[in-house]
């Protein structure tokens, strides 16, 4: 019913309120007003529909409500009851549905063109055909590459590479497929060409994912993420929707970014990563515990409690242990007490520290840390030559020297915390394992380091004891 | 029988037909008229095509912009954020479901599409901005 | 005299009538089609000016963020190349420049004062670019 | 000749290419670059139109190779030719060419627009007639505000401002009448109405600048430029042409961003400047001079040779005082002898130094002070604790204390220099004289200030011979 023109103005003021929402994440202050922009944005825009199509039957009217019921019911349950350490695998399933939802409007608009305009069945035009295919091939491979990272994730799946013989010539053999398909379908617009097109994209999304590590998923989300911003940018021309454009190329380019953060986080190629076969589900320990016979210093909880009370200022330094023993709130016990002793105590977090890109900051948040307690790289690396004691909590890459100093290092060049400024260095882990990469800490042997072996919740648990 | 003709109803019938062509001429005219004016009407003959991937490469652009300014400690949330954007999808799925039954031979099918993208486009949206709204609420100041 | 006409030429008149009057309709329905193909290939009914205020709009963002991340240092030659740039009113000019002189009483005027123009955009495209160049020429770095 | 969907990709991406020569600008690497793109865009986006254009006929061609000719020679001459000092004038001059380059191409839309595909005269769409109307009367004010602002900038005209009885009135009257004509015009498309519009624009734009004064040229000059885009975008969107509207566009934000970055540089509001009536020729002296009795330390060329070789590091301020006293060059010398020393020079640039944004590191680099050398405020303030010695020449306002302290000062919050935690500070200046701001300096008499009284160039010439 809507006047088109008037609707594509609304269309427009829901794009830019999207932008906003992204816009307001720049700081921790905004970020809220931003998130509450996304949602009126996304009401602007389903609004906008539904007014654009009115009249509705009753069936449609009453199925949609319906749909929209039991999806949001679900939405609603999946965010309340989420951890915040599955966050990622949540998002994973989230990505997996877009895709879908991409591959399903396109399947629409072919069955029934005449509900968007496009003319009537068996003469839509080329170019429609040609970004509806687009659409549902890559909401395909969005949709099942999603579902195999949320399985990796959720440890539901082996997180260990799965790698089929020859599979980049099968993967190129099925991209070409697809080619092909697609400019049948153009020509001939018969669904079943359409429906191979989905299921050969399925397949595409399955085999491009299982040859991927577990701990490399946080890229592939990302990536998948990107995937499912090109999907609905696809949607959006086919429709001639400008609220999917805009916003399907907001969301294309931002996670294009955060994968190549990551990546360079990480020092790695964003080629090596989608490629795949490395990393397992924990990182592989290269053997390193075993071979080694040179001789750390070992502490106790109780060790720990006096070295950090002689302290004049403590840096956290977090890392993936933290949130695989969920230590976080312990930690956030442990500053506190430290602080009203009148100790000075902030947190260190470096850009890939985690599984996730901000995985720390979201888990220092959830235990209640201020944000203006914790800083980042390139801002707190200058303060630990002054700082008595780096705190280092189940981290291990993030902190290894050997990214500056050791050119054959798989983590070379990669900024680094540095912890071994601090007089002491405190290190909690479980045992002389290594991290994410598989490579040896030289710092686990220096004379200023003490180990402190436990799981990182209990030795955190156990210093808040000793201190108290 | 030709020779029984009034040469004055001839004219009046040749008259006939000249007003008919005359309007047959002036339909085609403003048959052409209209499609200039529909060509004048999108900016000269600039395909609309051209203006949507004029407006995809900006929203490129601004979204690589957008994106570099975020601050790395909510990259969680950004993540967040934009799955449940990524959900104006739902756009075309309210499109298929208001698809009217009686349209097409195909609208049955494309509305049974259309209620299922609904649906798990409605998954993301309330899950989306849920989720996101709950770890944002998390990052407080200090004090 | 009506009553002298013959029948069977009374249906062919009103045959022929009929056949022109059909053309005129064919014609009619042509033009109905032609607009609206031209209204679907412009995206539904969507007028381009919508598109063309989204691109000003988008165009708008991007300028915020590119201007925001020049180094204070170089504003300065950031006057001097947005200056530059904006001389692409020289597409107007130019436009004015080649309109066909025949083409209608104004046409002089309209080419005297796209000259004009052209003359003025031409000193700032040399101008500005030059000028930015040779001060981008002079910062170099130590050593 | 050309297609149009054909010509429109390459306006887009001579648009596009535009975008890269500003994003090139953010970093003094990348800059040339940049400016390289922008001329390929601009390479573009002419021979676009003019194969779009084709057939020429011979006079059409030859009277633009003319205009051309003519319009690059007085563009060329100038730009070689001109003092880098002299930059704000020619940057106004040439926002007044586009300005009436605006009101020429909307009056030939209106003469002839069958030329641009804009149907005949006499029915021009409504919307197209306001769109030009928008275009003549913003280029028509960006005109003859910058000619102005080029007179008085260029010392052609009083820098004082002239402040006519009830100019806000007269001002609201003529942009209201303004608005009558371009009412009148969509309805009439009379000419007449046009060259009206354009003579209101014309006056109006001389009365909106000349009551600002010389020393907020500027702001003001970043303003035009603001209008000249956007100038350039409403005839854009007259002529459908997408390179003028995106770049109009660019231009737009640009000019608004740098008027706004130097109101906040100075602790001003956009409204205060736009206002008028601050500042003269020189700045207000506000006669401190006189009333002041305070003792200072006074010193010689000699004198500030001894203490700067007995330092071990050295902070460059330089200040508008430098830019008239053209003394660059005698500085860069200056530093090069200190460094043959072994002495630490580095260069400290505040963002409002000087009258321009930009302007000492224009000058610095002029006298090829290498950029690396050179640093911003949030950069370099905390090194002036560990710092030997600050020379300050020909700066004032942007070292003043008062900003931080005294909360009824005009520069009151605006962030400065922090050349008092030096060991020492030289002051380079003619006499006890205050700067734009016209405040007074506390600075001039602390204990560890030497005040250098001279002109610029000649005292740095005076200390170069007394350290050689
Ligand atoms: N953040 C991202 O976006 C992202 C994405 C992909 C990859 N990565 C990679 O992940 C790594 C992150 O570095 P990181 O320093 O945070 O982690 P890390 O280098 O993977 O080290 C984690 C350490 O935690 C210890 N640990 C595991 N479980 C523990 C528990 N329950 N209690 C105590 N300690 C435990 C492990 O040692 P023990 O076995 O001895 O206990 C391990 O050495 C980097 O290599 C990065 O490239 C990050
Ligand atoms: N950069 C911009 O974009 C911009 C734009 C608009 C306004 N402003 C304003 O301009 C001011 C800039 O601060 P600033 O510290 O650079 O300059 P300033 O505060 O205006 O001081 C300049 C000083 O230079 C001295 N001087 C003048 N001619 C000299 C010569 N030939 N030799 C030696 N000294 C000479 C003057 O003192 P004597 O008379 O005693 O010699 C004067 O105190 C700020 O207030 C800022 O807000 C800047």
């Amino acid at each position: 019913m809507l006047n088109a023109n008037f609707a594509a103005l609304l269309y427009l003021a829901a794009s830019v309120l999207f932008i906003l929402a992204l816009r307001g994440l720049s700081s921790p202050e905004t970020a809220r007003q931003g998130n509450r922009f996304g949602i009126y944005g996304m009401g602007i825009a389903a609004g906008t529909t539904f007014l654009y199509q009115l009249p509705w039957g009753f069936s449609s009217f009453f199925w949609g409500l319906v749909a929209v019921g039991a999806g949001a019911s679900v939405g609603i349950w999946r965010a309340r009851t989420i951890q915040m350490t599955a966050m990622p695998q949540l998002v994973a399933l989230f990505h997996a549905l877009i895709g879908l939802a991409a591959v399903l409007v396109a399947a629409s608009v072919l069955y029934a063109p005449q509900g968007f305009g496009l003319g009537i069945r068996n003469s839509i035009p080329g170019a429609t055909l040609f970004e509806m295919s687009l659409g549902a091939a890559i909401g395909g491979i969005t949709f099942t590459g999603s579902v195999i990272a949320f399985l990796k994730l959720d440890g539901r799946m082996t997180g260990n590479p799965i790698l089929i013989a020859d599979r980049h010539y099968v993967n190129i053999g099925l991209a070409a497929l697809l080619a092909v398909l697609v400019f049948a379908f153009i020509f001939t617009e018969a669904p079943f060409a359409f429906w191979v097109i989905a299921l050969v994209s399925f397949a595409l999304g399955v085999l491009l994912i299982i040859p991927i590590g577990g701990a490399d998923m946080p890229v592939v989300i990302s990536m998948l993420n990107s995937y499912s911003g090109w999907a609905a940018a696809a949607v959006g021309f086919t429709l001639a929707n400008l609220a999917l454009i805009i916003t399907g190329a907001l969301v294309g380019s931002s996670g294009a970014i955060l994968s190549y953060v990551m990546c360079r986080g990480m020092n790695r190629s964003f080629i090596s990563v989608i490629l795949g076969g490395f990393g397992g589900d924990s990182a592989a320990p290269a053997g390193i515990g075993e071979a080694e016979t040179r001789p750390v210093k070992q502490g106790s909880a109780a060790d720990a409690a006096k070295i950090l009370l002689a302290a004049k200022k403590v840096i956290v330094v977090p890392g993936y242990g933290m949130a695989v023993a969920q230590a976080q709130h312990a930690v956030r016990e442990m500053a506190d007490i430290l602080k009203s002793k009148g100790i000075d105590v902030k947190y260190a977090i470096h850009p890939v520290a985690g599984r996730m890109p901000g995985h720390m900051n979201v888990l220092l948040a959830e235990a209640n840390v201020p944000y203006d307690e914790v800083f980042e790289l390139e801002q707190i690396n200058p303060e630990f030559a002054e700082t008595d004691v780096a705190f280092v909590i189940g981290a291990n890459d993030v902190t290894n020297p050997a990214a500056k100093t050791d050119s054959s290092s798989p983590i070379y060049g990669m900024p680094i915390l540095d912890v071994e400024h601090a007089k002491d260095v405190l290190f909690v882990k479980r045992g002389l394992g290594a991290g994410y990469a598989g490579v040896e800490n030289e710092l686990f042997f220096r004379n200023n380091t003490t180990m402190l072996f436990g799981d990182a919740k209990k030795m955190t648990d156990g210093i808040v004891r000793a201190l108290s | 029988m030709a020779t029984g003709i009034d040469p004055q109803l001839l004219e009046k019938i040749q008259a006939a037909t000249q007003a008919a062509k005359h309007a047959a001429d002036s339909a085609q005219a403003y048959a052409e008229q209209v499609a200039a004016a529909a060509s004048i009407a999108s900016g000269g003959v600039i395909d609309p095509f051209i203006f949507r991937l004029t407006i995809f490469g900006l929203a490129v652009i601004v979204g690589y912009y957008v994106v570099w300014a975020v601050t790395p400690a909510l990259h969680t949330p950004l993540m967040s954020v934009t799955n449940a954007i990524s959900s104006v999808i739902v756009v075309g799925a309210l499109l298929s479901t208001g698809t009217d039954p009686a349209s097409g031979t195909g609208a049955g099918a494309a509305r049974f599409f259309g209620f299922l993208a609904l649906a798990l486009a409605s998954v993301n949206i309330f899950g989306g901005f849920l989720v996101t709204e709950r770890m944002l609420s998390m990052f407080r100041k200090k004090g």
